[in-house]
């Protein structure tokens, strides 16, 4: 049906609403408009924060004080953190991928409350802004690691309370995301389309946002008791005004392990749309997969002390929580069996999506088991804030939410803009991108296990090899992405027009033209079989 | 695809998307407190002697007149909801207001109880304070910080409810459409249910 | 990997094996078998998908196995941890303590010591103390880690079984100089390490200088040695008297470190900087030290050439 | 999307809530007087709770929502209720 209507649709891109010009953008209550600028703001950020990254790693190069002093290093890996989690990987994908896409995929016009989607991307600014701004105004960068871990945070003099503040903010910006689009997915269905046919990116953003409404507000209220505790000197974690430090840790863990899932779940989601598509094959265990996600969103609220085994916390809880953390692994491990069996039996096209899409199986891989090691009462004693820990975010994060983000792009991008990247290009990007993201974060693994500790600004020269290796790694990275947003950008005009459906893609997406016209939908389809089905039923999904 | 109905489509929210939107912002709210009662149970346990003692400080007479107020204006909300639905403008006016002035008497309770410890030199980084036993100290820090965020809670509820007075007066709130007044007074019983539990935490327990 | 130097290494390494042995399989099982798949299905040669859409029965089996294996991971980090948290009724008693960016290790009576010196193969129980911010007290080589947090008494035990020098590191993030904040674990035979107790309880009973006080205890031998080695800042060693080459503005110049210099240094140390270290890392101590304080510094530091 | 029917809650029964509210109030403050030691805590808490209940179902009009609604309402309660618990298994063995 599209093929047809390509001719004479009008795309998102060229619609004419209330308001012209950038207005037309700064206003817009359009999901997948407000999807773009989120990504816009979220790659100006992501280059800022990576090259505080590379800038870390060439410090690092050599012990001692190669291109900067302790004070500035503390501060640049705080704001890396700060701008990373905070700014860049947890909105980014439900923000970005979940706002366009969202109400797509089930079959709506838009996601259900469009003024509060606009107002919670403002929200998101106005944080950006002030993460920003904390390294510039008066006392410095704040130093105390993206933790906020108090009693430091309660002293240091550094413009701690700016960071404070664009986390507080950034935290209601994701709580309104997701309150969104628990609503949008409970009431905006289009016929027909009941829980259990609804696709699984939907699916992982529905698990996230429920982590995103009921955990983030712990963190908003942890973060302004500790401003309360600096601007008024009332006690709650500050042991000189008479609080608890542990309790901080406590009450910050709550929310940020949920948040590790805020993060990974949707990437998660975003593959599992991937595999089927390039094999041509309905994913493999739905209901196993989608379970798997709640599974983890609930369970992942109870694993917090993890990350205080050795902050003295009680014997009982922690082998309680290490447990936990170890139930927690299996939902992800049942996830991986069926994204693997998902591609066996299929009719594999191995574009770029399905290149990114296995490379964060591997990757998420090595980031899971090295997750289960610090999960591990003993091994975390040896390997807790080491280097260690850093490569096992790295590669999770990086290597599992920021590769799923880039399968994303890939899989996404005719959609979202109408034209076709090179895919030459594209796998050339992804061969430096993974070579250098691998020789970039393994050496830590091994330096960390030796006992080097992680902020660490100098080191002891055993250390030396491991981080040369790795910065060395961070160059080729940097190429590899270089190369990989070359190709987006130069593409965004110039590349071939994308048809409908270049992936032959079942899902609502890819029946609509690319890019979708500004209601997405002519006409609200009426949905009759599951989500993934191939071959010769293709035609039975639309009315 | 036409434009017009599309911009006027978001202005008009069906009422069981409003209202389940509202439920989760209030499971946020929730949670928001909920972090605050969570550091009040710790360092209760810790200091269970010393909260006994920092409670005696605090006018139960004051805390239970507030309640009353609180109570009777969530039932006056509540009310000037079924007014509505049954197109009693005037006394749906009426009811709001009568929760307003409620509001207002929890306000000014709120701010004579303030002041009151002020004068006492009961504030956060009063040399008074800095004296007391460490878990009256962390007692009177959780007083202010839980009882302030509460207040901002009720300002804004006032907030809200004024506005709703404003529109029922107007005609914008009425029988068909009343989305509005109903997700205020969901609000305005949050603001009422989180007092029920800080009432009893902060001035009962002796 | 490497030898670990304390009763706690074998639970400890075990687990790292045990884990890092099930990684290894599936890691490289499930991309060889991704591998595989792209290969023989890849559409290039031409294969019809099959719709298949699941199995209960494998869905059991990869919830089960897995879940066996990481019940047996558990197990081997409870068991690997249990003992760290249960101290023998005779270890000697020592207490660590962490401030910015300095160790010190309390042996009772006022004996306190920048190293941790222990005789070996006896148990150890070391109580940890935190004057300031979080610290955590890491000796990798015999896997013990404990956090050092202000108003907590958390500890931490071991019994050393080898004789040698391993490092002491900082762990929890503490701030400017976190980096810094390393120490030694001597272990020595129990010969030696009477001798060395018994040295060390003989210089403790002459009372210490005043100067020697104020540096220990406003942690300025944190970033200066009293030895002539370079730590942040220059040693102390051969201060006094001598002539230092310090940036001053823009210019490069001369000056006889005299008590006028000294003061200066430590009252505003951003005004001359020596040669070789940089601005900004000392910070002004004119709230914390009086004149007289400077001057007993002063008159210390004198006995160091 | 259908239109759902409204309820209309009578007056009467608007007030007939706010009395039992006032009633509870009235037992936790004559509570306090009588020492219960250790449970006065537990006292409070569960008048408290029977309060904050009766608050939902009726002035929140839960009962009239659908069993989903109730099920949210009432897991947001259990998972916080979980959290203290398991941050207590910190604190109380410690
Ligand atoms: C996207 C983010 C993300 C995700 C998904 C995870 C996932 C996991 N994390 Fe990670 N973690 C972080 C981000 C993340 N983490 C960050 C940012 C930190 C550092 C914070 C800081 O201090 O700054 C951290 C720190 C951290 C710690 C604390 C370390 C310390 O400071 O001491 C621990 C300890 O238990 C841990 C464990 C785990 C575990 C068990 C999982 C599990 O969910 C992993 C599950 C996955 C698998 C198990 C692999 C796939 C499965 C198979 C291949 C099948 C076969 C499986 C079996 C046989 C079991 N993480
Ligand atoms: C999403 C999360 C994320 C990502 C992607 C990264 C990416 C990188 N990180 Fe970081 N990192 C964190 C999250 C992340 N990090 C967190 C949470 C911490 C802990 C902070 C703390 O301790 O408090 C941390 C800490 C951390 C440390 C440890 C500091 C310490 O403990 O001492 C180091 C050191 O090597 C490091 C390095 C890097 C490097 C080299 C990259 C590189 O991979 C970056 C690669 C990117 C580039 C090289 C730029 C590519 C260029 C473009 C994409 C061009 C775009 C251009 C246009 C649009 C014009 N990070
Ligand atoms: C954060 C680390 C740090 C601490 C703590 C510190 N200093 Fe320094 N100090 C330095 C550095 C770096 C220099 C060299 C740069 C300069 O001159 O400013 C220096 C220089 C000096 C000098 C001049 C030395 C010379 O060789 O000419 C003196 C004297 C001195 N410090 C005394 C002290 C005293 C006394 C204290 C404690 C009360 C102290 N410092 C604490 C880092 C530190
Ligand atoms: Cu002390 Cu880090
Ligand atoms: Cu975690």
């Amino acid at each position: 049906m599209s093929n047809t209507e390509t001719g004479t649709h009008v795309s998102y891109l060229q619609h004419k609403g209330k308001y012209k010009g950038i207005l037309s953008w700064l206003l817009t209550t359009d999901h997948k408009k407000i999807g773009l600028l989120y990504l816009y703001c979220i790659i100006v950020f992501f280059f800022v924060a990576a090259i505080l990254g590379v800038l870390m790693r060439i410090e690092l190069i050599a012990p001692g004080e190669t291109i900067m002093g302790p004070q500035t290093y503390n501060g640049m890996f705080t704001i890396h953190g700060i701008i990373m989690i905070f700014i860049i990987v947890i909105p980014a994908l439900p923000a970005v991928f979940g706002n366009f896409f969202l109400p797509i995929l089930i079959g709506a016009k838009d996601v259900a409350f469009p003024k509060l989607n606009l107002f919670s991307f403002y929200l998101f600014l106005i944080g950006a802004i002030f993460g920003v701004l904390s390294q510039f105004i008066g006392g410095g960068a704040p130093d105390t690691g993206w933790t906020f871990y108090v009693p430091y945070s309660a002293e240091s003099s550094t413009n701690v309370i700016y960071a404070l503040i664009a986390a507080f903010i950034l935290g209601f910006s994701s709580i309104l995301t997701g309150l969104n689009f628990i609503v949008t997915i409970h009431r905006m269905r289009a016929p027909g389309m009941g829980w259990f046919r609804m696709p699984l990116f939907p699916w992982s953003l529905y698990a996230t946002a429920w982590i995103q409404v009921l955990a983030t507000p712990i963190i908003g209220i942890t973060l302004l008791m500790v401003i309360a505790e600096r601007v008024l000197k009332i006690g709650f974690f500050d042991p000189a005004l008479g609080g608890d430090p542990v309790l901080f840790q406590h009450l910050f863990w709550i929310y940020s392990h949920p948040a590790v899932y805020i993060m990974i779940l949707p990437g998660m989601g975003i593959v599992t749309e991937i595999f089927p598509t390039f094999s041509q094959k309905p994913v493999f265990g739905y209901t196993a997969i989608l379970l798997s996600s709640l599974a983890i969103a609930f369970v992942g609220y109870f694993v917090w002390g993890h990350h205080m085994f050795t902050a003295g916390i009680s014997y009982g809880s922690r082998w309680f929580f290490s447990f936990l953390t170890f139930i927690v692994a299996v939902p992800s491990a049942i996830k991986v069996f069926n994204w693997v069996s998902t591609m066996y039996g299929g009719s594999i096209d191995l574009k770029p999506p399905l290149l990114y899409a296995i490379s964060f199986i591997f990757l998420f891989m090595i980031g899971g088991f090295t997750g289960l090691t610090l999960g591990a009462l003993a091994a975390n004693v040896q390997v807790h804030d080491t280097a260690f820990v850093v490569a096992h975010f790295h590669y999770i994060i990086f290597g599992g939410m920021g590769f799923a983000f880039f399968a994303g792009m890939h899989y996404w991008y005719p959609k979202m803009f109408g034209r076709m990247y090179s895919n030459k290009l594209a796998n050339i990007a992804w061969g430096i991108l993974f070579t250098g993201f691998n020789v970039l974060y393994f050496p830590l693994f091994i330096i960390g296990l030796q006992g080097m500790p992680r902020r660490y600004f100098d080191y002891l020269p055993q250390f030396q090899t491991g981080h040369v290796i790795s910065t060395v790694g961070a160059f080729i990275l940097f190429t590899g992405l270089i190369l990989m947003v070359y190709n987006f950008v130069y593409h965004i005009k110039r590349g071939a027009i994308a048809p409908a459906n270049p992936w032959k893609g079942v899902t609502l997406e890819w029946q609509i033209p690319s890019p979708p016209s500004h209601e997405n939908f002519d006409e609200i389809p009426v949905i009759t079989t599951d989500p993934y089905i191939f071959g010769t039923s293709t035609e039975n999904k639309q009315k | 695809m036409n434009m017009s109905i599309q911009e006027n489509h978001n202005d008009h929210i069906d009422s069981e998307t409003g209202k389940l939107g509202m439920w989760i912002f209030l499971f946020t709210e929730l949670f928001l407190f909920g972090g605050l009662f969570l550091v009040y149970a710790v360092f209760r346990a810790k200091y269970s002697e010393d909260f006994h003692s920092a409670a005696r400080e605090l006018n139960a007479f004051i805390g239970t007149m507030n309640t009353v107020f609180l109570l009777v204006s969530s039932m006056t909300v509540a009310m000037a909801i079924t007014a509505i639905q049954k197109n009693q403008k005037k006394l749906a006016m009426f009811l709001v207001s009568v929760t307003l002035l409620l509001a207002a008497l929890f306000m000014m309770n709120k701010f004579f109880e303030w002041s009151h410890k002020f004068e006492f030199k009961l504030y956060p980084g009063s040399e008074v304070l800095k004296n007391l036993p460490r878990g009256e100290l962390l007692f009177f820090g959780l007083y202010f910080m839980m009882t302030g965020l509460h207040a901002l809670h009720v300002l804004i509820g006032m907030i809200l409810l004024s506005i709703n007075f404003i529109k029922i007066k107007a005609g914008k709130v009425n029988q068909a459409h009343y989305l509005l007044l109903e997700n205020s007074g969901l609000y305005w019983h949050l603001v009422d249910l989180i007092w029920i539990f800080l009432f009893p935490l902060l001035y009962l327990i002796t | 990997m490497f030898t670990g130097a304390s009763n706690l290494a074998d639970g400890v390494d075990r687990t790292f094996v045990f884990i890092f042995s099930v990684a290894f399989i599936f890691i490289i099982g499930i991309t060889a078998f991704m591998i595989y798949t792209v290969i023989h299905f890849s559409r290039k040669k031409g294969n019809e998908a099959k719709q298949f859409t699941g199995s209960v029965k494998l869905e059991i089996i990869w919830t089960v196995i897995p879940l066996i294996l990481v019940m047996m991971m558990f197990y081997y980090g409870w068991v690997g941890f249990a003992p760290m948290r249960k101290v023998p009724a005779d270890a000697m008693k020592i207490t660590a303590i962490g401030r910015m960016w300095q160790w010190e290790f309390d042996y009772g009576n006022g004996m306190k010591s920048t190293e941790l010196v222990l005789p070996v193969n006896k148990p150890v129980r070391v109580a940890l103390k935190s004057e300031d911010v979080n610290h955590s007290l890491f000796i990798p080589a015999f896997r013990v880690k404990e956090d050092v947090i202000p108003g907590y008494d958390n500890y931490l035990w071991f019994v050393p079984t080898f004789i040698g020098e391993y490092e002491i590191l900082c762990t929890e993030y503490c701030g400017l100089l976190h980096s810094s904040m390393l120490s030694k674990a001597r272990i020595l035979n129990q010969a030696d390490y009477d001798n060395w107790f018994n040295d060390f309880k003989t210089k403790v009973s002459q009372p210490e200088p005043d100067g020697y006080l104020l540096l220990r205890n406003n942690g300025c031998i944190a970033c200066h040695s009293l030895d002539g080695s370079k730590l942040v800042g220059p040693s102390l060693k051969g201060l006094f008297g001598n002539e230092r080459i310090v940036t001053s503005g823009n210019s490069q110049i001369t000056v006889k470190a005299d008590e006028k210099y000294i003061l200066n240094s430590i009252y505003d140390p951003d005004s001359q900087v020596v040669s070789g270290f940089s601005k900004g890392l000392m910070k002004s101590y004119k709230e914390l030290l009086k004149e007289s304080d400077i001057k007993s510094i002063a008159a210390y530091l004198k006995t160091l050439n | 999307m259908k239109k759902e029917e409204t309820h209309i809650s009578s007056y009467t029964s608007h007030a007939i809530v706010l009395i039992v509210l006032l009633f509870l109030t009235a037992i936790s403050v004559l509570v306090t007087g009588w020492h219960f030691g250790p449970f006065s805590v537990a006292v409070a808490l569960i008048i408290a709770s029977i309060k904050v209940r009766t608050v939902i179902t009726h002035f929140m009009h839960m009962k009239f929502e659908s069993l989903f609604m109730k099920l949210m309402v009432t897991g947001v309660f259990v998972l916080f209720a979980l959290v203290i618990i398991i941050t207590f298994i910190d604190y109380y063995l410690r």
